[in-house]
């Protein structure tokens, strides 16, 4: 039953707030309300799957009509739903004072419904129809709060992905066809004859790499984000992006896995791409936002990566990879979008010195942006380390190209670090619209409260990777004896 | 199989007629082609299959008729659009507004 | 090839050549000569087929009736200007293709099947007796079709009257 | 016993209370950076007291990865040359802790300098004590990021900022050499633990152990600043002086003479992976010597002098002794720290760091000139300095191994003992020619020195113990002795006595070497090239995102969109309002459908 509420408490905030969103005040107190109340479940979910270590299930069969609302939570579902209900919170308290807040939140409460119904969907089916109804929101959100040019990039997202996912649905349905076991997804699902599995892994591929995103498929990625709202890049890199990656755990892998087997190549030398591309990509950006958003790019590799070499230290590699990107690309935009609020500008250029004028900012993000280049004691470093050692292990010194990345992360991170806050604080201070640094005002309480939790979390799973790994074990144990039948 | 020949020649000309005759009577005209060579087909396509002589003859009587009766309402309609837009060309007669 | 074929053979080509004349001819007299020649060919086909009915019944409405309203339509439009009136054509190779197309269909599907008939000659009192009898419907039918042209052309051209 | 935890956890804790604590009391809590330091020195100390009766601490190791197929474990323990590690952290990092109350008094931001400095004794000890090469791979990064952080520690200087960005990124590439030594590693053996990493060496095929060594030589050439990963050392001058004695005189940079050491079964069994270390040893202590003579900048000729030393110690484990290697490491970090700390005094109290604005210090600081000269003595290698007997140790080996690498090891030995001299004569000789009148630092920065020097004095007593510690062979190689004394008496005269007329003797020996004088200076171009080369990467970065990822990617979406567009208009031209062309259009249909159906039904 807990696993419906997962789902039923964010649709239900939607409402609400959509309904009586006019006052500022209820609107955020439904909305905190409504994140809170999911991130409670989410804990009693994680914690019931901790200890009884076997999938929770939920199925809801109205008579006679046929059951397709079936949800389960296991290993590879349970840390991304509770990092979904976690960044929930924090997009809500992000946009504490946005306008329109009304529909603002609940196309928020709207869209964290509709990932987790992607994430606990046992139906391929549910599946597929919570993948559209993430697009929804998105779309609305980057359409209506977004900021120059919004209207395009939230075109471009939503027809990037919908492109994909049609294609994607033809392989869902090639898949229910051939699966011949109704529309259900059993735990331990059998794989399809082998000779069509090529077919449906492409197909489904074709939907989720648009989404996590690999690279030639990334281009809507960066715009969508410089125009996102903040609330709504926390959103889109924290949690969407990781619903490519798990789909191909969840379906691609143990549906198809000789089709996944021999793709493997492929798609690690996607991954590696991706890291190179993406670093190389950031380094030469001077828009804070889409700086982040390339690195997301990067990030993602080693995700693919860790997928592509099947093994369980690769799996758990990438699981780590998307938890701590969730986190920490969260916290980059939170930082990138109050330091919008502030100074109406992100080009690099116009800040500086901002560890003088910012103290209590600038230090979160340079462990943000320690974290994002993947510094040991810091999240991002156990999900590289586990997927490039796996990668290396399955791929050889092909992988040594990934390496480039790694270096040119490095190089693109703290050459934002230097640019915006190291330096004199006056000098380089080119006030976009006359804002002299004094007017910069450092992070308040609130926000605050939505940085340090973040940065804690950061350190922990630094420091402790097994918080993660610990709970997807038996998944991933399971998922890498499938993905490795084939060498 | 001479007249399969023929009787597809002459349609094919009507065919041809309706096609590229600007005028419009012209183009009804090569209607009247198709229209005598179809029949004349149907009845010796008939008779060559031992159809009674006297069926086949009545069924292409009324063909004739009816084919008749088509033209005229055809020769009527080209008067009046005449008559109203002063032009016999079919493809021009869209120049001219209601 | 027998008598009877020869004769078909000549009734054929008549009407091919009729056929031509109307397509190609610009000048107007001589494609209502030529309508005329593939018309009466049409009915010199009927007869040699043996239905003399159909025969005359095809001259007196084709060649009597339609032929005069085209030549009167003709003439009428053509009532302005002094040259010689011209049918304006517009011959593209388009056209001809799909003309061509048709003939070969018609010639590849039929040809090999409809052999020529061998004459049986048929009495209009026996014509008569199957429109009055089996097809009584169908003889009904077409008077009202007649009726209702008949009509249709009064309104039509009415029509244009009072504009 | 001190336990190992405590020493690992300690300083990090205290490093939050410092920055907790903020500016306030930080004239208190900055003692408290002392707590690391002390507790490092004193349970290495402890486990070199009883090293005699049992050899390390049981590793208490707790597993980071659990795979069905192997788990991936961190631990720490304390073996011979990790404690003498941690004496030499423990001490160099309390003497520094010490000099900085006096060098940073007047600093802002003192509580993020102390709270920096715990961390990175933290992070030190932890690469020492790791039992795991994810442990120590872990605490390398934390090491370089502590240096980064350390090095950018005035960010408002633009020239520090990019000097620490270029620090980390030059150590960078070094650490992804790491990364995929561990990778193939763990590829090859299954475990990461380096014991059990080390006991299967002998079943790897000979690629393996050469590949895996060479990588992980490019970590340690990162990290100890060997050719060509040498040009951010001298950068990294740019933070404070403490920080450079501290990180680059006596730890980090020693990190990689400490990973051979610690992997050394690794580099025994793969002949030509030694080799590569040699020839780089030998080049990187010939090169930096060199460029180290005519620097005007007192803390570049150190900083090149360190890139030199660390060169004579790669040469030792090239050449297969890696306990003269480590000797010279201990001896080095003492002499060079308290070289660095009495340049610290020296800047302090003169207030310029250029060689040219010194002279006269000797008289206005006689503690600092003093404990220079007992630095400057030892890194030369004249008896009965320290220096003396550890590159005595290392030049012998290399010797005997390679004379043509002996004979370089020994002219750049000679150049070291000429630009130590000539630095001093300038420093601390002749009347002063900068601005203001020099004073003697106070007594919490002479403590250290004195300390230091002692031990600068003193360390070279110790080679047969440390000998008969580790099992190198002990007593001194008289030949190579009196050859190094030799040399090294002649060059330090010389560099003493031809800079008697002060900064104008550059000038003459400039016209006598010519071009090579100017080249030695610039670094031979190396540090213009690689920046040159950064810089071309970034710009080409952006063009290259500009053309490719919007032209090319979003070109091709747009691209479809327009041939849709295209498409629509052709059709649309069929719609004319010609009646005939639909009746063609309908022929031809009927025409073509006709004769499908006949074509298949045939």
């Amino acid at each position: 039953m807990t696993l419906a509420l997962l789902i039923a408490i964010p649709l239900a905030g939607a409402l609400v707030s959509a309904v009586v969103g006019r006052s500022t005040a209820v609107a955020r107190i439904i909305a905190l309300a409504a994140s809170l109340g999911t991130a409670g479940v989410a804990a009693v979910v994680w914690q019931a799957y901790a200890s009884s270590a076997e999938a929770l299930t939920y199925e809801f069969t109205m008579d006679g009509a046929g059951s397709f609302l079936r949800l389960a939570a296991d290993g590879l579902s349970v840390p991304l739903v509770a990092l979904t209900a976690l960044l929930g919170i924090i997009a809500v308290l992000a946009s504490w004072n946005v306008e329109r807040i009304g529909t603002h939140m609940s196309l928020l409460l709207a869209l964290e419904a509709a990932v987790i119904g992607v994430f606990l969907a046992a139906d391929l089916i549910l599946f597929y129809v919570a993948w559209e109804a993430v697009l929804i929101p998105m779309f609305f959100l980057i359409g209506g709060w977004g900021h120059e040019n919004r209207r395009y990039a939230a075109m471009k997202f939503f027809i990037y992905t919908f492109a994909g996912s049609a294609l994607m649905l033809v392989g869902l349905v090639l898949l229910v066809v051939l699966g011949g076991t109704g529309t259900g997804m059993p735990a331990t699902p059998l794989p399809i004859e082998p000779a069509s599995q090529t077919l449906v892994f492409w197909l489904l591929a074709a939907g989720l790499l648009v989404k996590i995103p690999v690279v030639p498929l990334h281009t809507w990625l960066p715009d969508a984000h410089v125009e996102a709202p903040t609330a709504g890049s926390i959103m889109l890199a924290g949690v969407l992006l990781k619903m490519g990656a798990y789909g191909i755990a969840r379906i691609s892998i143990p549906y198809t896995p000789d089709a996944f087997a021999a793709a493997a190549p492929i798609l690690a030398a996607l991954g590696v791409i991706g890291i190179v591309y993406g670093a190389a990509m950031a380094l030469g950006q001077c828009d804070l936002k889409r700086l982040v958003a390339y690195s997301s790019v990067a990030h993602m590799g080693f995700v693919v990566l860790g997928l592509a070499s099947g093994t369980e230290l690769g799996l758990q590699g990438a699981m780590l990879g998307m938890v701590s990107h969730g986190l920490v690309a969260g916290l980059l935009f939170f930082l990138v979008g109050a330091l919008y609020e502030r100074a109406h500008t992100r080009d690099i250029g116009a800040f500086g010195g901002l560890g003088v004028t910012l103290p209590r900012w600038a230090t979160i993000f340079v462990v943000a942006s320690l974290a994002s280049l993947g510094l040991p004691g810091l999240s991002g470093f156990p999900g590289e380390f586990a997927s490039v050692v796996a990668g290396f292990g399955r791929f050889g010194f092909v992988i040594a190209v990934a390496g480039i990345g790694i270096v040119l992360a490095g190089a693109y991170t703290l050459r934002a670090v230097r640019l915006v806050v190291h330096g004199e604080p006056a000098a380089t201070q080119a006030p976009a619209d006359g804002l002299q640094p004094a007017a910069l005002r450092d992070l308040d309480a609130r926000e605050l409260l939505i940085a340090v939790p973040l940065v804690a979390l950061i350190v922990a799973l630094g420091i402790w990777p097994r918080l993660v790994t610990d709970i997807a074990a038996a998944t991933l144990g399971a998922l890498a004896s499938l993905a490795g039948t084939v060498s | 199989m001479i007249v399969a020949i023929g009787c597809a020649a002459a349609f094919s000309l009507g065919v041809y007629a309706v096609l590229t005759r600007r005028d419009v009577i012209a183009i009804l005209a090569g209607a009247e082609l198709m229209l005598g060579a179809a029949n004349v087909q149907l009845v010796a396509f008939a008779l060559s299959r031992g159809g009674d002589g006297a069926v086949v003859s009545s069924f292409a009587l009324i063909v004739l008729v009816i084919a008749a009766a088509e033209a005229a309402v055809g020769m009527a309609l080209v008067v009046t659009a005449y008559r109203r837009t002063r032009r016999t060309l079919v493809d021009e007669f869209g120049e001219v507004s209601g | 090839m027998s008598a009877n074929d020869l004769a078909l053979a000549v009734t054929v080509t008549v009407m091919v050549a009729g056929a031509a004349g109307t397509v190609l001819t610009s000048d107007v007299p001589r494609l209502v000569i030529s309508l005329g020649t593939f018309l009466l060919g049409v009915a010199a086909a009927f007869l040699v087929m043996g239905s003399p009915l159909l025969a005359v019944s095809q001259v007196f409405v084709y060649v009597g009736g339609v032929l005069v309203l085209v030549l009167f339509a003709l003439m009428m439009v053509r009532r302005s200007g002094d040259e010689k009136p011209k049918v304006a054509t517009r011959h593209d190779l388009g056209a001809a293709v799909i003309a061509l197309g048709v003939f070969v269909l018609l010639a590849a599907v039929l040809g090999p099947v409809a052999a020529d008939p061998t004459p049986v000659v048929t009495a209009p009192n026996e014509v008569g007796a199957i429109l009055l009898g089996p097809s009584l419907v169908a003889f009904e039918l077409v008077g009202v079709l007649l009726l209702a042209a008949l009509l249709a052309v009064l309104v039509i051209v009415k029509g244009g009257e009072d504009s | 016993m001190m336990p190992l935890w405590f020493v690992l956890v300690a300083p990090i804790a205290v490093a939050l209370v410092i920055a907790a604590a903020g500016r306030g009391p930080v004239r208190y809590t900055r003692w408290l950076a002392l707590v690391g330091p002390v507790a490092a020195a004193w349970a290495g100390a402890e486990r070199l007291a009883d090293a005699g009766r049992e050899t390390g601490v049981a590793a208490e190791a707790v597993s980071w990865f659990v795979t069905q197929t192997g788990s991936i474990d961190v631990g720490a323990s304390a073996d011979p040359i990790a404690s003498i590690m941690l004496v030499v952290v423990g001490v160099v990092a309390s003497m520094v802790v010490v000099f900085s109350f006096g060098y940073m008094a007047e600093d802002a931001s003192q509580p993020r300098y102390f709270a920096l400095l715990s961390a990175f004794t933290a992070a030190m000890t932890g690469l020492v004590l790791s039992t795991s090469l994810v442990g120590l791979f872990i605490a390398w990064e934390l090491v370089g990021a502590c240096s980064y952080l350390l090095i950018g520690f005035w960010f408002t200087k633009p020239s520090a900022a990019r000097a620490a960005v270029k620090a980390f990124l030059v150590t960078r590439v070094g650490d992804v050499g790491l990364l995929f030594a561990l990778a193939l590693l763990w590829r090859e053996t299954g475990t990461l633990v380096t014991a059990d990493v080390l006991a299967a060496v002998p079943t790897l095929a000979p690629a393996t152990i050469t590949t895996a060594a060479l990588l992980l030589f490019v970590g340690a050439a990162g990290k100890s600043a060997q050719f060509p990963l040498h040009v951010w050392l001298p950068d990294a001058m740019e933070g404070p002086t403490p920080v450079s004695a501290l990180i680059h005189a006596a730890t980090m940079v020693a990190a990689g003479v400490f990973l051979l050491a610690r992997t050394w079964p690794l580099f025994e069994a793969s002949e030509t992976a030694r080799l590569v270390v040699l020839i780089i040893g030998t080049v990187t202590a010939l090169g930096a010597a060199t460029i180290a003579v005519p620097q005007t900048d007192i803390k570049r000729v150190l900083a090149y002098s360190t890139i030199s030393q660390l060169g004579f110690m790669f040469a030792a484990l090239g050449a297969g002794a890696w306990v003269a290697a480590f000797f010279h490491l201990v001896t080095h970090a003492a002499f060079k720290s308290l070289l660095f700390l009495a340049s610290g005094s020296v800047i302090h109290g003169s207030g310029t760091q250029d060689l040219r604005e010194m002279g006269g210090l000797g008289r206005a600081m006689p503690v600092t000139a003093a404990t220079w000269a007992v630095g400057v003595a030892a890194l030369a290698g004249l008896p009965p300095l320290a220096g003396f007997f550890s590159k005595d140790a290392v030049l012998d080996a290399v010797w005997v191994h390679a004379p043509v690498a002996g004979a370089a090891l020994f002219i750049a030995s000679a150049l070291t003992a000429f630009y130590s001299f000539r630095a001093t004569r300038l420093a601390f000789s002749g009347t002063f020619r900068g601005a203001g009148h020099p004073h003697e630092s106070p007594l919490v920065m002479k403590v250290p020195l004195v300390v230091l020097a002692v031990l600068a004095a003193t360390l070279g007593a110790g080679s047969w113990w440390f000998a008969e510690l580790l099992g190198g062979h002990a007593g001194l190689a008289i030949p190579i002795a009196v050859a190094s004394t030799i040399i090294a008496g002649l060059s330090a005269v010389a560099g003493w006595a031809l800079y008697k007329t002060g900064p104008a003797a550059d000038d003459r020996l400039a016209g006598a070497l010519g071009g090579l004088w100017r080249a030695a200076a610039g670094a031979y171009g190396i540090d213009a090239l690689v920046m040159r080369g950064a810089a071309a990467s970034e710009r080409g970065a952006a063009t290259a995102s500009e053309r490719f990822d919007t032209r090319l990617v979003d070109g091709l979406v747009r691209g479809i969109a327009w041939l849709a567009r295209r498409v629509g208009r052709e059709f649309n031209e069929l719609q004319s309002g010609e009646s005939q062309l639909y009746a063609a259009l309908v022929g031809a249909g009927a025409v073509l459908l006709a004769s499908l159906a006949l074509w298949l039904g045939r």
